[in-house]
């Protein structure tokens, strides 16, 4: 192994330099700058203090310290910071780079494994990095007789499916969702029902003998639990009235659906166990039967993105369980409810030196302001509390009944083994659907009974 | 690896049979004697105990008759399976050795018995395993365990067994091409 | 069965299925399998179903047999252990017997006692690093850690007692190569009993795991009819309700002068042949107390032995009961320094014989289960 | 920008029917055929009802296109593949197809339905679940009762097919 190539020269090396460099700058200049501006023609700039903001004001204002905050703030509520950063794509992200940490602590911790321990200076989480690294820089290798194009679209459709799943999860009130549907739910059914198509796929385009059967096995374990998942969430849906997520969460202010309907929210836990391929469920990856089941001829980044796109999809099952059952980011609020002042104006403080003003302000991620339609919607009464109100932001409270489902979901990893074809359709067909059946009557009880639902008395 | 050329084996290892010390021999235990006396009573002439020793013993057979004397072992003896199989190559008399070692589980008062079952089968200089003389009849109708070890001498010293329903290579690559490995003339490398 | 004549092309047996019917799948289960070990199982299955199994073990085929020809009777001793290096004490067990009886030496008592513990606490090792690989093919990684952890307390106690944390070389014919350090019954026994209290944690989380017992229970019955006509060994055997245990029906050494039980289940199945080896663990750590108890405090660990010995002009087959069954050596003897003929008659070579025999008409996901629940070891198979 | 949006809708719709029966490879075929589907809840969300929309995709495109690509895989793989050229047969299917098409416009066009107007609000599917809730409760009780026991009428047929490949 030599370090220099043998044919080595500097005036060559140089050359390859400058042709790079021409090559980009010629790109830039004609491609480059035209796209940036036609994409700056097309997007509908947002008005601040009065001004359209267009480019140059944008670098203008990025040096004046009085203007910066409000540009931030246009930042934060337009849809691109919701697709990429908060509600969307790097929030998910985020915790699901969470979840792999925590999941190997835990994992040492409950198995006397000592790699994760000593691992790296800060807690390991560089190894994180370094194993995303790893993946970037590998080979991809395709198998020689595969269908090419599948085997290349699947694992970005993959991702892509994932990431419009966690579009639709609603993480704050007042909309702080990248795709606020009507018929939200109803959404994500639609959205769910693609990964068997894109895992079928995958496995058939490898055109090797275990992806197939993994594949395979993805499909039975996917399409025969989809059924109960869909089914145990229709008594909430019975119950609230309303597909929108955010409703939804709202409509649990004074409960969570789980007092009403633990036998839903077991039964939705396990058919997520199942849909996410979790251990009990990991037959489509059972590493002593079929090699690594439909993702054995994955290499390189493309593994990298399948992973990366079954993590995104367990935050969002896992948030799923927390909007629906556990009442998203409603958290203790103070009672009895605070002034209005309070929140919106704030009070003068008697015999203060100083600045007068007592106000209650939000902490959480929507941290600059309230958002302004919150306070028209509580004029209106269709709000019972404001953000203002909780002790702590409805954030928090989403993220840690998040973390907490995810660390349910990780904890039989620990504890069972991996269990058979068989017994799993068994499972699913004849005890899930049984059981959401009777979910969905205590449901359909509770609303002809009274107690509680459309015109229900709580 | 080992040439088939026709160097004659060294001359240093004298046959078994041909070194019979007549020492004062330890007193014959009776228990071991009594179902050897079995078999040589039916067999007569086919039949020649090489040793009786305690909780061991060893009955040559004639090639030909060996699947008659394992059927009459296995029908009215407790031995009920064959522990192991093991050939042995025998340059200076032309042989190879076959030995069954026959336990049993189902009778507690035979727990500790091994029966060496031995046979002798010719041996050819240049083997061609399968289609030269050196075959011996299956025991797999009578002690199916054995099915795994006639592979195994089967590919290491090219004693075919006829009866064998599957008499292809076990341990050895399936495009072996050399001597049976565990013949004497197959010479290890740097030995 | 047709008789069968030997095709005179030699094709790879994966390659020579003709006319078979589509619905049939043929998958190469190793030799670069998670789920295989050092071997290859050509699994045919239709749907989830396996419809034929061929196991083609000998990639890793040493020719210790051809190689002990050549060595005298001392120099064999490293290279014997080598098949389960896990088992180390008890794959060289009856070699050295059948030497000590063929040059005719006695060995001291204490030896004797010195050679059970050491042969318990291999046995124990060896069933731990079986146990954590059961653990993994059922896709139970606790079960993986958690064997592999304890188990390098008793290797801790070997590397006191021998040297070396695997391979031992520790038998020698005539006693022991080297005596047990100073405080080594207190030591022993601290660990041991600690050891013990870990194993039995075991049954918490995995043999009482309702999951495992629903996967594993009625899968791969084999009979006790079958189990003797099959001449499976060791757990396989005593799994499917036949009481033989070496250490018991064919004492060798101090066995019959100590309290031994063996464990007997009926039930035959892929959950029964797991449970066996690891109330053989527990059975281990009373024996190994014993022992500890019984052991001479002193006295001599070796019998000179003269050099380069030379055997008799007989045969010899000893057989002791190592962590997978029987081990059996078949030693050939002439007045010579190195054996005529060795065979190792070992139990996974034997056990294998069950393995197509209970795969055929099995689910493929219990594939794993019933495999290695033979409590086979392919380095062993291949000798 | 509607305008754009239907025809780009439109143009994948039928470009993917058409690719759908021409493609050669069956699994291929039924990706398109998913297109087609999508297409549809495409049209379906520029009409104002992401319900029906939703409900396209989940089921034609989640459910029932996985039935036809595992249909289609089990297939044998010389058929995936097979070649079917009938030049005679392709000529006669796109003129039909014309016939068919422009048969169903005229029949479209004569019957007025362009100039129908209506300012009525579009039924939200909230009524919908509230009337069944409410007014049509015994039908979804006996709608709920017949789809439990039709799947547990399915589980038994299943499970007694399943006992007799056992037996074999």
């Amino acid at each position: 192994m030599s370090v220099i190539a043998p044919k080595f020269r500097l005036g060559y090396f140089l050359k390859g330099i400058f042709d790079n460099a021409f090559w980009i700058l010629t790109l830039v200049t004609l491609a480059g700058i035209p796209t940036i501006q036609i994409a700056l023609f097309l997007i509908p700039l947002p008005v601040i203090n009065g001004q359209l903001l267009t480019a140059y004001l944008a670098f203008t204002w990025l040096f004046n310290p009085t203007m910066q905050i409000p540009l931030i703030k246009a930042l934060l509520y337009s849809d691109l910071f919701r697709i990429a950063a908060f509600p969307g794509f790097g929030f998910a992200a985020l915790i699901a780079a969470g979840t792999i940490f925590v999941e190997r602590k835990m994992l040492a911790k409950l198995q006397l494994r000592v790699g994760p321990f000593y691992c790296g200076k800060i807690e390991g989480i560089l190894q994180l990095v370094a194993d995303g690294l790893k993946l970037i820089s590998k080979e991809i290798i395709i198998p020689a007789k595969a269908d090419k194009p599948l085997f290349w679209a699947a694992p970005v459709l993959f991702v892509g499916t994932a990431a419009a799943f966690v579009a639709l999860i609603p993480v704050a009130p007042g909309g702080w969702v990248v795709a606020d549907l009507d018929v939200g739910l109803l959404a994500v059914f639609a959205v769910i029902g693609f990964f068997p198509i894109i895992t079928i796929l995958s496995a058939w385009s490898a055109n090797s003998k275990f992806p197939f059967i993994g594949g395979i096995r993805a499909l039975h374990q996917m399409v025969s639990f989809e059924i109960p998942l869909i089914l145990s969430l229709l008594g909430v849906v019975i119950l609230t009235g309303t597909l929108n997520l955010s409703e939804i969460v709202e409509s649990q202010s004074s409960f969570p659906w789980i007092i009403f309907m633990p036998i839903g929210a077991i039964v939705f836990f396990i058919t997520v166990l199942a849909e996410l391929e979790r251990i009990p469920f990991d037959l489509p990856e059972a590493e002593s039967e079929i090699v690594a089941g439909w993702l054995t001829e994955f290499s390189g980044m493309i593994y990298g993105l399948v992973q990366l796109g079954s993590y995104l999809k367990l935050y969002a099952f896992a948030a799923l369980f927390v909007i629906i059952f556990l009442g998203g980011w409603t958290g203790p609020v103070f009672w009895p409810p605070l002034d209005v002042e309070l929140i919106t104006e704030g009070i003068p403080i008697p015999n203060y030196v100083g600045d007068p003003i007592l106000t209650v302000t939000t902490p959480g991620l929507p941290l600059l302001d309230k958002d302004p339609n919150e306070w028209v919607m509580q004029q209106q009464g269709e709000l019972v509390y404001t953000s203002g109100q909780l002790l702590v932001s409805g954030v928090i409270w989403f993220v840690l009944k998040t973390v907490g489902v995810i660390f349910f979901i990780l904890l039989p990893r620990g504890v069972f083994p991996r269990i058979r074809l068989d017994m799993l359709l068994h499972i699913g067909w004849y005890k899930l659907i049984g059981l959401s059946f009777v979910n969905i009557f205590i449901a359909l009880g509770l609303v002809y009974a009274g107690v509680i639902g459309p015109g229900g008395i709580l | 690896m080992s040439t088939s050329e026709t160097t004659p084996p060294p001359k240093e290892i004298p046959p078994p049979k041909a070194a019979p010390p007549e020492k004062t021999k330890p007193p014959v235990p009776a228990f071991e004697k009594s179902y050897v006396d079995q078999i040589t009573n039916q067999f007569s002439d086919d039949v020649e105990v090489e040793y009786i020793k305690e909780n061991r013993t060893r009955v040559n057979v004639k090639k030909e008759k060996i699947a008659e004397v394992a059927k009459f072992i296995k029908d009215n003896t407790p031995f009920d399976h064959a522990e192991s199989v093991t050939g042995v190559d025998f340059p200076e008399d032309k042989e190879i050795g076959v030995i069954y070692h026959l336990g049993s589980y189902t009778d507690p008062t035979y727990s500790k018995q091994v029966l060496a079952l031995a046979t002798r089968v010719p041996r050819e200089e240049n083997p061609n395993p399968g289609n030269d003389s050196t075959k011996l009849q299956s025991l797999r109708d009578m002690f199916y365990s054995v099915e795994f070890h006639e592979r195994e001498i089967f590919e290491m010293l090219g004693v075919y067994f006829e009866g064998h329903p599957d008499n292809r290579r076990l341990l050895l690559p399936e495009d072996w091409a050399d001597l049976p490995p565990l013949r004497k003339d197959f010479k290890n490398r740097g030995r | 069965m047709a008789e069968q004549v030997i095709p005179t092309k030699k094709m790879p047996p994966g390659l020579q299925v003709e006319n078979v019917d589509d619905r049939i799948m043929t998958l190469n289960v190793g030799p670069q399998h998670p789920g295989s070990g050092h071997m290859r199982i050509i699994v045919k299955i239709d749907g989830d179903y396996i419809v034929d199994a061929d196991p083609d073990p000998g990639y890793v085929h040493r020719g210790e047999e051809k190689m002990a020809e050549s060595r005298n009777y001392i120099t064999n001793i490293p290279h014997l252990e080598r098949p389960v290096i896990h088992d180390s004490c008890n794959i060289l067990y009856p070699y050295i017997l059948g030497v000590e009886d063929l040059v005719g030496i006695e060995v001291p008592e204490r030896a004797k006692y010195v050679r059970v513990i050491a042969a318990e606490l291999n046995r124990c090792i060896y069933i731990q690093y079986w146990l954590a690989i059961y653990g993994i093919f059922l896709g139970h990684s606790t079960m993986f850690m958690w064997p592999t952890g304890d188990r390098e307390l008793l290797i801790d106690l070997m590397e006191k007692i021998t040297g070396a944390r695997v391979t031992h070389a520790y038998f020698i014919p005539g006693g022991v190569r080297n005596d047990v350090p100073a405080n080594f019954e207190d030591v022993c026994l601290r660990q041991v009993n600690y050891f013990e209290k870990r194993i039995k944690e075991y049954a918490d989380i995995f043999y009482d795991n309702p999951i495992l017992k629903a996967r594993t229970e009625d899968t791969g019955v084999l009979s006790r009819e079958d189990a003797i006509r099959l001449g499976t060994t060791g757990s396989v055997l005593r799994a499917s309700g036949v009481d033989y245990d070496l250490r018991i029906k064919e004492p060798y050494d101090v066995y019959d002068e100590l309290d031994v039980h063996t464990n007997v289940l009926k039930e035959g199945d892929s959950y029964a042949r797991s449970k066996i080896p690891w109330l053989d663990m527990l059975e281990s750590c009373n024996i190994i107390r014993q022992a500890l108890e019984k052991m001479p405090k002193s006295g001599s660990i070796r019998k000179k032995l003269k050099p380069n010995p030379k055997g008799r002009n007989d045969e010899v087959y000893h057989r002791v009961e190592s962590g997978r069954g029987s081990a059996g050596c078949h030693i050939i003897s002439r007045e010579k320094p190195e054996p005529y003929r060795l065979k190792l008659s070992v139990s996974s070579f034997r056990n294998l014989i069950a393995l197509p025999y209970l795969l055929k008409g099995e689910k493929l996901g219990n594939m794993p289960a019933v495999y290695w629940s033979l409590n086979y070891w392919p380095v062993e198979a291949d000798r | 920008m509607a305008d754009a949006l239907f025809l780009a809708i439109s143009i994948l719709t039928i470009g993917s029917a058409i690719a759908a029966l021409e493609m050669r490879s069956l699994v291929y075929g039924s990706i398109a055929l998913m297109g087609t589907l999508g297409g549809i809840a495409g049209f379906y969300v520029m009409l104002d009802s992401t319900f029906v929309a939703m409900f396209q995709l989940a089921v034609y495109v989640g459910s029932i296109a996985v039935l036809i690509l595992f249909t289609v895989m089990l297939v044998k793989r010389e058929l995936i593949f097979k070649k079917i050229e009938d030049p005679k047969r392709k000529f006669a299917g796109i003129g039909l197809m014309l016939i068919v098409i422009l048969a169903l416009g005229a029949i479209i066009m004569d019957s007025g339905i362009k100039t129908i107007t209506t300012d009525s609000d579009p039924v939200d599917f909230r009524e919908i679940g509230g009337d069944f809730l409410t007014y049509y409760w015994p039908a979804l009780i006996l709608m709920a009762l017949i789809l439990a026991g039709s799947v547990m009428g399915a589980l038994v047929l299943a499970r007694r097919e399943d006992t007799v490949e056992n037996e074999q």
